[in-house]
């Protein structure tokens, strides 16, 4: 089994604040690995670390076997590492469109092309049309994002962070806010990702964690509490306590 | 596959000349015919119109905000003036070139200083960045000729043939075929996915680079470029003028651009064009009723402009072109969605 | 969005057509047109209004007909940016067909319209700017103001004689502060004076503290002073607050410091204050007290120095116009100009056939207290000086 | 050494005048993050009630200084509450467009009214001169510059620190909606800053017009020195800015003195660096806005 993404004793601290311990993670290639924990557990945190958001104060972060510790955000993405974003972080101003060419033209590394109007290649016209299809977003593909629906919005997300065609995603909460009526559409998309596409799930709702995920790591304070099979997971009386059981409503 | 042709047709379409453009340049082009006495100012318009497209491709669609921008207009201003004072380059048009390299230089060495921070820093380390130059200017006067400026600059005719004449004829031709062509290029930059990255990178710069796009080497890219298209319209202005002064490089030189900007909209090329326009004649006509105190009437406009709203104002411009399109077309003109803002 | 924008360039090619225009000049005929361009905002504004001012009494005065010719004047503001007065010349000259271009705040914009006005053969009558080489620049310049050549070689010969051994200097950096500055030095070294410390200010400059500082620790016998009209008042305060009046550091200098528009405000610093210049509100003659009452009455201060380079002018202007008997050739204007000689607010003045410069008496006056205000007292003439700075040469 | 002094003397004087006309726009840019470049003009119509007080009513001058505050607020208040509130959540642009739009209105207002002259004060005699302070030369209207404004710098520490206003303001300013919620009227404690700020400028105003001159273009002029105060020192106290004027005042003098030739270079290098070195000022919040 190769491994696709791992932590090596992860430390980060804000002030004198750790909010995340001696972090050690392996994520099997191909994998659909969760993480998950309480609300404040750190989740987000390791993720900013993961992509090279925040740099962190110890320990190593590989990708595929290699140190990817220092590299800046745009590298990482290069280098085959993607993610979406817990809030939204979309182009208010483009449009799905034009999203999803920015996207293809960089990972193509065609971003830079200033000479080339946009959508005179064919390549890349081939694979933002396929994007669009995959997402549903072609009705809408020149509207502006900030005027479409949330839930299409979510899509584009996801749709982004796999125009940058990954080996490792990172999915974080990709459900998070979008209404009921609209949920299925992205639940299906996540479900729809290829399998040679390894997935790192961070997520709240426990229904998606145990309807998607074949591996789940708990966070607590920072810190690994336990690893396993989400069945393992599910029985473990430590989890029931510190998580499970204080949050009622899942 | 009809998805494919869409996506290819729709991702081009932004980048397709559209009537009113084509409107725009011939009416630019009859103006230079029709008013034979308006050369200079003009001429003026132009030169101003290029400067402003040179801020928007930073402010516009980088988003990186300057209040010194007048320092690349300036150092293109005083190459071009010595590069002919010294008789180095006489062909106009490879000095001005040259002069807009030079800017690029000075640009691509100080946007190291610029990506950093946030907007108001941006802002001051540029004002910085042209004050000293301004301080360098005037100390190094045997070079610059100080406070009194370049003296004695004589041109040579363009390519050898078109003499600059005194009624700013020439200038005024040779000016508005190099915006043009300037104009053209920008375009092309704009809408090529180059152009595209800058714009992510200005709306979400932790998604641009989360998507792969390289922020800070696009940003040092776009500023080099920025600053050769500023140093082309200080030479532009040596050129057209034969003067070169230290308030080329002064403040208000630069914060009459940002409003120039401001007032045309930000963030599409024509804005910088159309600003100029609006600010110059808006200058000319308060200055020929109270050449003492235009300043209030101009002030006045801005407050109003601000107050009323910029998307307003837009809307009553529109109104009258709007309602003869319902008229003739019959059909609705969509002028609803107010205009995304810069920083 | 874009259909907005779309909309938005026709909106504005429909606003630029009526907009033009309207700004097309209106043409009126048979007039001697005088295009007058003065810095009337921005930092120089002063001197600007104080011209305009001057020519507008002068006109209210004399009338505005001459040779059988009405005269009219067209102000433009060039904010003291020569790349304005330059365009402003130019279109004043191709579009209002004017006879005379006239003003000129600064140096670098006299200069500026300089080529134009050789060009078109006409007159440019600069009322102001006041370094040497202005004249030489164009065969069709003619100053009414002064050069700062013919103030500061006479205060530094003054001060020789009047036992001032050791002076520093403190001028503003840029040219007329560094004309001032070489002929002062020049001819006060030449009779054996020595300049102890000399500092140069920064045109823009907030606070004098710390360079007066430095004349006080030099502690010369005086200090030769430039630094242009408007800033002489905070310099004069600060000169008195840092104590130099009770030191014996004397003031010396041409008079744009102790310009008549702001002396009164001074203080009782400026009591005593020693400089050349070419007018003072006081000079004792009948036609100077009748300008002066005229110019309070209608403007409510002082004229200065500049108001009376500005009267001069105009009156320079109209005198050709009446030899020429209204013909507005440019030639011929100038020949009529060329050593014309009359008596002026500021005394016996003319105009230097060679040089077209202007030839008149420079003053030796001391601040004193006169009605309970400040004002410049004339105590030595020197008569008919000219521009040492071309007479050189 | 007499003269080291001197000059220090002289440059902390300058540095706190600075910090007077410059604090209102660090309190309106750091706290309510509005741009206001029109600051100066407030500064300069504390700067003109003074001078006309005093010289054409005679007033004396202890007198017409805080008239020049009063005045200057008022203003401040009558703007803040007609024009300025609406612009609040404005892009920055629009409020720079605004502001300078009113720089221009005011300065050509100025004009039009009291000419464009500079204008002077007429002082107490008590005021002229230098003292003598173990041979150190002390300017007694400096001496009074430092007094006023030394006082006003700590009167505001305290109201910042020790009043309910203080910390009303403090609340208002590190989240505007809880303190809404806490019963706080901030849009009336935002206006009620703004006007001490505009106060402040005019007293600044009225005692600077000795030292850097008052004439119409007074805003223009001075803008980009509070800018630079309130850029290098950081907007989110008052110490950063009160440290970064005495700074400048000092750096400003002893350049001039002691190497006048690149006087103009060592203020703007020194800026650039410090900029760079630590973007949000001096003393700023190291967290972007």
């Amino acid at each position: 089994m190769t491994i696709a993404l791992e932590t090596r004793g992860l430390e980060k601290s804000f002030g004198g604040l750790r909010v995340t311990r001696d972090l050690s993670l392996k994520v099997v290639q191909g994998a659909r690995h969760a993480l998950i924990g309480p609300n404040g557990a750190g989740k987000t945190t390791v993720i900013n670390q993961l992509t090279g958001v925040l740099t962190p104060n110890g320990g190593r972060i590989l990708l595929e076997g290699y140190d990817i510790t220092g590299l800046s955000v745009h590298k990482r993405v290069l280098r085959g590492l993607s993610r979406t974003f817990q809030i939204n972080q979309l182009y208010a101003d483009l449009t799905p469109l034009e999203t999803i060419g920015l996207a293809v033209s960089e990972r193509m590394g065609r971003g830079g092309d200033w000479w080339r109007r946009m959508g005179t290649r064919n390549d890349v016209n081939a694979e933002i049309s396929e994007i669009l299809s995959r997402f549903h977003l072609l009705d809408v593909m020149t509207e502006l994002t900030s005027t479409l629906p949330y839930g299409k919005q979510r899509l584009l997300e996801i749709a982004v962070a796999i125009a940058a065609r990954p080996r490792v995603l990172l999915l974080d909460e990709p459900a998070a806010g979008v209404p009921e009526s609209e949920r299925h559409d992205i639940l299906a998309a996540v479900a729809a990702l290829p399998r040679e596409v390894t997935v790192l799930l961070i997520e709240h709702d426990m229904d998606l964690v145990f309807s998607f995920a074949d591996r789940i790591s708990v966070l607590v304070n920072g810190g690994l509490l336990t690893e396993g099979a989400p069945d393992e997971v599910a029985r473990d009386p430590q989890v029931r306590a510190v998580y499970l059981g204080e949050t009622t409503d899942v | 596959m009809t998805a494919l042709s869409d996506v290819s047709t729709h991702a081009m379409a932004s980048a397709r000349w559209r009537i009113s453009e084509v409107a725009f340049w011939v009416l630019a082009l009859a103006c230079a015919f029709l008013f034979p006495s308006r050369y200079l100012i003009m001429t003026d318009i132009v030169r101003l119109g290029l400067f402003a497209v040179s801020l928007d491709l930073i402010l516009g669609y980088a988003g990186i905000v300057s209040l010194g921008h007048a320092a690349f207009f300036g150092v293109g201003a005083y190459s071009a003036g010595l590069l002919a004072l010294h008789g180095i380059i006489n062909e106009p048009v490879i000095a001005l070139v040259v002069a807009g390299l030079v800017a690029a230089v000075l640009g691509f060495l100080t946007s190291f200083l610029v990506i950093r921070g946030v907007d108001l820093t941006r802002l001051m380390v540029t004002l910085g960045i042209a004050l000293l130059l301004e301080a360098l200017a005037e100390r190094f006067s045997d070079i610059t000729g100080g406070t009194d400026g370049l003296q004695g600059i004589e041109m040579q005719p363009i390519l050898g043939r078109f003499a600059f004449d005194m009624f700013g004829k020439t200038g005024l031709f040779y000016s508005l075929i190099v915006l043009f062509i300037l104009f053209l290029l920008a375009r092309r930059v704009v809408h090529s996915p180059f152009g595209l990255s800058l714009r992510a990178i200005r709306n979400n710069p932790l998604r641009a680079a989360a998507i792969g796009i390289p922020v800070n080497r696009r940003l040092i890219a776009v500023y080099t470029l920025a600053a050769f298209y500023a140093g082309i319209a200080g030479a532009l202005f040596t050129q057209t003028t034969a003067l070169a002064s230290l308030d080329v490089f002064s403040f208000e030189r630069s914060a009459d651009l940002m409003l120039v900007l401001v007032i045309g909209g930000t963030g599409y090329l024509y804005g910088g064009l159309i600003g100029a326009v609006v600010f110059k004649m808006l200058q000319e006509l308060f200055q020929s009723i109270t050449p003492q105190y235009w300043l209030f009437w101009i002030g006045l406009v801005l407050v109003m402009i601000v107050m009323v709203g910029r998307a307003r104002i837009h809307r009553w411009v529109l109104f009258v072109p709007n309602l003869i399109i319902r008229q003739c077309a019959g059909r609705k003109a969509a002028v609803t969605v107010p205009e995304g803002d810069a920083p | 969005m874009l259909n907005r924008r779309k909309m938005l360039l026709w909106g504005a090619a429909a606003a630029v057509l009526p907009g033009w225009c309207a700004s097309m000049p209106a043409w009126a005929d048979d007039a001697v047109k005088i295009g007058l361009i003065l810095p009337m905002t921005g930092g120089q504004a002063s001197t600007g209004k104080q011209i305009d001012n001057a020519i507008k009494l002068y006109m209210q005065q004399k009338g505005d007909t001459v040779g059988g010719k009405k005269i009219e004047i067209i102000l433009k503001d060039d904010a003291a940016v020569p790349d304005n007065t330059k365009r402003l010349a130019q279109e004043l000259i191709v579009n209002d067909k004017v006879n005379f271009i006239a003003g000129f705040g600064v140096t670098p914009a006299a200069l500026a319209a300089a080529p134009l006005a050789t060009q078109a053969k006409i007159p440019e009558v600069v009322m102001a700017a006041g370094t040497s080489i202005i004249t030489e620049r164009s065969p069709y310049i003619v100053r009414t103001s002064f050069t700062l050549a013919q103030s500061s070689t006479i205060i530094g010969d003054w001060a020789v004689k009047n036992g001032i051994k050791k002076v520093a200097t403190l001028t503003s950096d840029y040219a007329p502060g560094n004309d001032a500055l070489t002929f002062f030095k020049q001819h006060f070294t030449a009779g054996g004076g020595e300049i102890v410390e000399e500092v140069k200010v920064p045109l823009a400059n907030p606070d004098f503290a710390p360079f007066l500082q430095r004349m006080k620790d030099a502690k010369p016998d005086a200090m030769f002073v430039f630094v242009p009209a408007g800033q002489g008042g905070n310099f004069m305060k600060q000169y008195a607050e840092r104590g130099l009046d009770k030191s014996g550091i004397k003031v010396i200098g041409p008079g744009d410091v102790m310009d008549d528009d702001l002396l009164n405000n001074m203080g009782d610093a400026a009591l005593g204050a020693v400089t050349a210049h070419l007018y003072s509100a006081a000079h004792p003659s009948q036609m100077n007290k009748e300008f002066v009452a005229a110019y309070k009455k209608a403007f409510g201060n002082r004229p200065g120095f500049m108001a009376v380079s500005g009267y001069d002018g105009i009156h320079l202007i109209y005198e050709a116009l009446k030899k020429t008997g209204g013909a507005t050739d440019g030639d011929r204007l100038i020949e009529a100009m060329k050593g014309m000689t009359w008596e002026s607010p500021r005394g016996p003045i003319s105009i230097d056939p060679e040089t077209r410069d202007i030839v008149q008496n420079i003053y030796i006056r001391k601040v004193e207290k006169v009605d309970g205000e400040l004002y410049n007292v004339e105590f030595a003439t020197f008569e008919a000086v000219k521009d040492s700075g071309k007479t050189k040469k | 050494m007499a003269s080291i002094l001197t000059n220090l003397f002289d440059g902390v004087a300058y540095g706190m005048l600075l910090f007077v006309l410059a604090c209102g726009l660090a309190v309106t840019l750091g706290l309510m993050n509005f741009v206001n470049l029109a600051h100066g003009a407030f500064a300069m119509a504390g700067g003109y009630i003074c001078a006309v007080l005093v010289n054409q009513s005679g007033w004396p001058f202890f007198a017409a200084l805080p008239l020049a505050f009063v005045g200057s607020a008022v203003i401040g208040i009558a703007l803040e509450r007609t024009l300025y509130r609406h612009l609040y959540s404005r892009s920055h642009l629009d409020q720079v467009l605004f502001s300078i739009g009113l720089v221009f209105m005011s300065v050509a207002a100025v004009d039009y009214i009291m000419g464009s002259s500079r204008v002077f004060i007429k002082l107490p005699a008590a005021l002229e001169g230098q003292i003598d302070l173990f041979g150190v030369g002390i300017g007694r209207y400096r001496l009074m510059i430092v007094a006023i404004c030394g006082l006003l710098t700590l009167a505001l520490q305290l109201i910042l620190a020790k009043t309910r206003f203080g910390s009303r303001l403090r609340a208002a300013v590190d989240d505007p909606r809880a303190a809404i919620g806490l019963g706080i009227n901030v849009p009336q404690v935002f206006a009620f800053t703004f006007a001490f700020g505009c106060g402040l400028a005019g007293l600044g105003g009225a005692l600077s017009a000795e030292i850097l001159g008052l004439d119409p273009y007074f805003p223009l002029k001075f803008m980009i020195y509070f800018l630079i105060v309130v850029t290098v020192g950081g907007s989110s106290s008052i110490t950063g800015p009160f440290l970064a004027s005495l700074l400048l005042g000092i750096a400003d003098v002893a350049g001039k003195y002691y190497v006048p030739k690149v006087g103009p270079f060592v203020i703007y290098t020194v800026m650039i660096v410090i900029l760079l070195w630590r973007p949000n000022g001096l003393f700023g919040r190291t967290a972007a806005r």
